[in-house]
């Protein structure tokens, strides 16, 4: 049996690193601040200490350079871990990873194998400037050749950051800021490794589900456990990866309840939860007892601090979905 | 190229030494949680405040990064209240009145390089006299917008003045690891315009280059890109920990080049600068804060303003979420059928 | 009454274009190759020699520059109309259009007017190569604060188009490359001006629905007369914009059919179809007697010249779709 | 730095000319409709068909754009087979054998400038000696990726030679409208690595600057940006109409410095070349090129093609979509329940 610790999202992640840069030499660290200064977070707190200024780089402030350098030190063999300073900037290299990143295995027909994971924190809750808060997943979902990764608990943040690192495919991997410091867990010590596409069933429960992933989870569970208070069987299902999608675990989760909440942060026209609204009518239309609800942010971009909290979905606009789902006959 | 007068470089001192007053208070409403992260502006107050006096507030215009609204002060007094506005967390912090040519700051590094290139060339068009002012820093300017805004404002002459602030930091990265180039300035001559470096905590210095290249770019000799060398001596932000990985010795040594400092000791050596004038400016400097930040405290948010100006008219869904929100404000805005 | 005349889609962008530069002298026109050339395609044929090099302007090959320079251009008072080569290549602006473009209004809560077009070509069928036939709307959908037009016919371009250049918000207006010459059709002449936010019935029908824009609706229509041949009667709705969506119009058409087929050529995952499934089980799931299907491409990139056909959503897949949703008592 | 040898100098002639007589075969086909829009390289020849014998195509990357393929023979017999197989639109004619050290195309404009860095990086932390040199236009030249890429390898001394082909346009937009710099070398100094501008027409003197950034980088010198001018003497593409905007009297001039006049030339003086040799090598050269294109235009491609190498392994989606895609390819591939 494997001993564990208690250990917040941040402490899991950077420990995943230490892992995969001392199991394999291949593994390179590169971005913004990663190095001497450990990270805006200190995610890679102790890497440049520990495997030194060849393998852990503070590059130029250049996100394109900085993704596009990974699509070439993979060419080379060697396996890249870049961060993103924030998931909004993403989108200054959003050309390299949608055109190069996610094509170098397809266009060079398997020769070169894109073995790159890009970290980016992302997410509301924590008053950031303009753009550091942004969900992007709906907009990433859509480029084929990615995986899309989003842990919700301090274990799994550890296990699939690990795991994604190994993984042969190239993987965006989103932190929750809410989740760094705010989400804390038992997490096994050495070596864990949690598979891609298999979700986790957060909360049992038999008259709603509710879909999630990242820190919306925390927020689903919170919100079952209060309706369970009322008497109410509220499943909460967190995808942990939206590519691969668990569409068994969907289908299972939805024809098992016949009614479902679907729940994200994004902005809701185009976010990924129309998706997984889409996916469950594919999958399971006939056990549907009610319409789907999505629970999510609005179409406007991500506000200031002061409208941070009516924006973001919380625990209450969830349970009223939920209840709402439920008073359909 | 002219250099500026006596009375302006006390002008400048004035505004450099308000901000940089005006700076530790805000620090300290930062601590109390009372604002959020900010960048403090520290170490460039000379390079800020010479560039606002040799540019015409009616007709040039500034975009800024996000460090610099302290020492706009040339530019109204809006420049302070909205940045206190913006500080508190309100949307409208971002909005300033008509009459201030400055835009919001800018947080996504070196995007607002391509907009001084298209606001230069379109005032051009419309025959209008004025320079755009583009501020950026050293790890800016490694992005690629940069790089297509100086080229693309080469070849159409667009009035430009691109002012890289060169700090020497990047938060944690330091010059050279940012860069191998010698100076920013040589990175004019690849977009065939020119280039200038400047030290940037000599006010007077910093106003002739400006004064220059704004010159240069209202007779149509096109855009400048001037650079402007500094040293960051705060934090990077409220939330950064710069003992982390500054060189003391090389703090202590910006220190004593604090552009504060040298300004005032040419002016008191003119006899134009003393204690009392120090005092006196300090003292209005706080009053001001003081007064624009109890108006952005007080200042009231309304939940729609979330919706507000997104498009010039909601859209069928963004009217049934805005009324969604608003029924149910804070506690519950998902879509109702 | 107005006369009108028989264009090809390319003629009619290019009407638009020089009604509005005609109408309006804050308009410019910029872009690669838009000038001297007239554009790849011939799209803005005639607007250098017309209206000058001051408002018809060759960029450099920089389609950040590009764009970057639209939300300036908007701020000194101009309506920069800004022509991307080919949707693949916003990529390499995206930064600028979901965090500038996007937000100019808002960020500065109204103080300057964002009307900025950015024209852009896109779709198969017509063996481009790499990244020049993609389709991005599903992305370009979650951005808030851009509106997404994509027409379907001669007509629509023109009248949209103009629309769009007078729109006081940011449009990112879609033309199908297949369309450019295969489509052609009725146009009036001189002012034409059509809606944003309007669906438009492209054929009747109260069997099924096929919701479709663009190159898809012309597919779409050849699908529901095939099908009426064999006794069915399938309505086709051309949405016309995606942002804004017009959900009153799906509803309707959705509330009538109680079957709906969605079409699109992107990739599956993430596509703006999935946008449309979740609207329609928010808006009309009582309406539903089928589960909703998706006709699109595969979740690969978009291929080479030999796989196109089998990739794009082709007269013959959408008839099977519109079968099977019928199969269902 | 090394002059090319007169073998050298013969063996470059070879491909140049195998190369132009190759391309007006592969026009053709074009015209027939048995091949897609490609891009032409004449008078491009020397640039690459030299830069390609300066460098080891046992150690050493080339990173191309699109218009360089049949001027690489020296990096094996499959750049050319494989290029014919990516012009009849086959996916696999992206793919070259381990052996091969050339990337595929490019078509996102730059975009392969920063994996030239990232390569040549991860060669050195490889400890492998091979330089990475990698190909890009005087359009794409202003594009932001440029830029990051070149000032990243200036920093990290990374072992690319920075090639850009300046063949005066980017489609219809002439250098003068891409950018206002004397000379695209001059970027260099603003990223803190030597920048050479050598006349792309004269194969000799590519070879010696190339050779030279080659062996710089090899001693840990770091990059080179070389800017090789010649002038593009065909259309963009074979959908292109150069007549609309190439000024005739400009077209002729730079007729007169065909790189491939200019070898025939020299080698000519020295005996080395007459007409039979450059009849032979046109002989051979469509041999070869027949022989592959038959191949290529009797390869195989199955519909599943369109999903392999897209990941590894399948998603659960990605399998559904291939069963229904195969099990119903070009008429029906919906996701099927
Ligand atoms: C495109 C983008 N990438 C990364 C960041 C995160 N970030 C904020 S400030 C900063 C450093 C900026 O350095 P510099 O441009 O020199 O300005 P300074 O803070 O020194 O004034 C970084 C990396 C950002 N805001 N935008
Ligand atoms: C990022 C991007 N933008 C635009 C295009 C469309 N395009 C293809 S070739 C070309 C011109 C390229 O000029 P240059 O780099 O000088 O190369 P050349 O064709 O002259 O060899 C353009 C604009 C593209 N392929 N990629
Ligand atoms: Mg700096
Ligand atoms: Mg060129």
């Amino acid at each position: 049996m494997t001993s564990a610790s208690e250990l917040t999202m941040l402490q899991a992640v950077n420990e995943a690193l230490h892992g995969e840069m001392a199991r394999d030499e291949r593994v390179v660290v590169l971005g913004e601040d990663v190095a001497r200064n450990g990270g805006v977070f200190r995610a890679t707190e102790g890497l440049f200490e520990k495997f030194g200024e060849q393998r852990v780089v503070d590059t130029p402030l250049a996100e394109a350079g900085i993704i596009g350098s990974t699509v070439g030190l993979a060419m080379a063999g060697l396996v890249p871990v870049a961060e993103v300073q924030f998931l909004g900037f993403s989108y200054q290299a959003m050309h390299q990873i949608a055109g190069q990143v996610a094509r170098l295995r397809y266009r060079s027909r398997g020769r070169f194998e894109p073995a790159i994971t890009i970290r980016a924190p992302f997410g509301g809750g924590v008053r950031t400037p303009e753009l550091h808060s942004d969900s992007l997943e709906g907009q990433l979902a859509n480029i084929a050749g990615l995986k899309l990764v989003a842990p919700a608990t301090a274990a799994d943040a550890k296990g699939l950051l690990a795991t994604s690192v190994r993984d042969p495919d190239p993987v965006i991997f989103l932190e929750p800021l809410r989740g760094y410091r705010g989400i804390r867990g038992e997490v096994p010590d050495g070596e864990h490794l949690v598979p891609l596409g298999e979700a986790r069933e957060a909360r049992t429960g038999d008259e709603v589900v509710i879909i999630a992933w990242s820190h919306q989870v925390e927020l689903a569970c919170r919100a079952s456990d209060a309706l369970a208070a009322e008497g109410l069987s509220v499943a909460v299902l967190d995808l942990r990866s939206l590519v691969p999608l668990d569409l068994a675990g969907i289908a299972a989760a939805v024809d098992r309840c016949g009614r479902a909440v679907v729940v994200e942060e994004a902005v809701q026209t185009g976010g990924f939860a129309g998706e997984v609204v889409a996916t469950i009518v594919e999958e399971c239309f006939w056990s549907l007892e009610a319409p789907i609800v999505r629970v999510s942010g609005y179409d406007a971009p991500y506000p200031v601090g002061q409208l941070e909290d009516t924006y973001v979905p919380d625990e209450a606009r969830i349970a009223a979905a939920v209840r709402r789902v439920l008073e359909v006959a | 190229m002219a250099r500026p007068t006596e009375d302006q470089l006390r002008a400048i001192l004035v505004d450099m030494v308000a901000a940089r007053t005006q700076a530790g208070r805000l620090w300290n409403l930062q601590r109390q949680g009372r604002v959020g992260t900010l960048a403090p502006i520290d170490g460039h107050e000379a390079t800020i405040a010479a560039t606002a006096h040799a540019l015409d507030p009616a007709e040039d215009w500034i975009l800024p990064q996000y460090r610099e609204p302290l020492a706009l002060q040339r530019f109204g007094p809006e420049v302070l209240e909205q940045y206190l506005l913006y500080n508190v967390g309100h949307p409208d912090g971002s909005r300033l009145p008509e009459s201030v040519r400055v835009a919001p700051l800018q947080i996504s590094l070196a995007t607002q390089v391509p907009h001084a290139v298209g606001l230069a060339w379109g005032m051009t068009l419309r025959d209008e006299p004025g320079v755009v002012t583009v501020f950026f820093g050293d790890g800016s300017s490694s992005e690629g917008d940069v790089h297509e805004a100086m080229n693309m404002a080469g070849v159409l002459k667009a009035p430009v003045v691109f002012l890289c602030m060169n700090n020497q930091w990047a938060i944690s990265t330091p010059l050279h690891q940012q860069t191998a180039a010698a100076s920013l300035a040589d990175r004019a001559v690849g977009y065939g315009i020119p280039g200038l470096s400047v030290d940037g905590t000599d006010a007077a210095a910093v106003y002739e280059v400006v004064d220059e290249a704004r010159t240069r770019a209202r007779s149509g000799g096109g855009p400048t890109l001037v650079e402007a060398r500094v040293y960051r001596l705060g934090a990077h932000t409220t939330a950064d920990d710069p003992t982390r990985y500054v060189p003391p010795e090389d703090l202590e040594a910006a220190r004593r080049d604090d552009p504060i400092d040298r300004l005032e000791t040419h002016l008191e050596a003119l006899g134009l600068w003393g204690d009392e004038d120090r005092a006196t400016v300090q003292a209005e400097a706080l009053t001001l804060f003081d007064g624009a930040f109890e108006r952005a405290e007080a200042w009231p948010t309304a939940p729609g303003a979330l919706m507000d100006h997104c498009f010039a008219e909601d859209s069928q869904r963004m009217a049934r979420q805005r009324r969604d929100l608003l029924g149910v404000a804070g506690s519950s805005g998902e879509e109702v059928r």
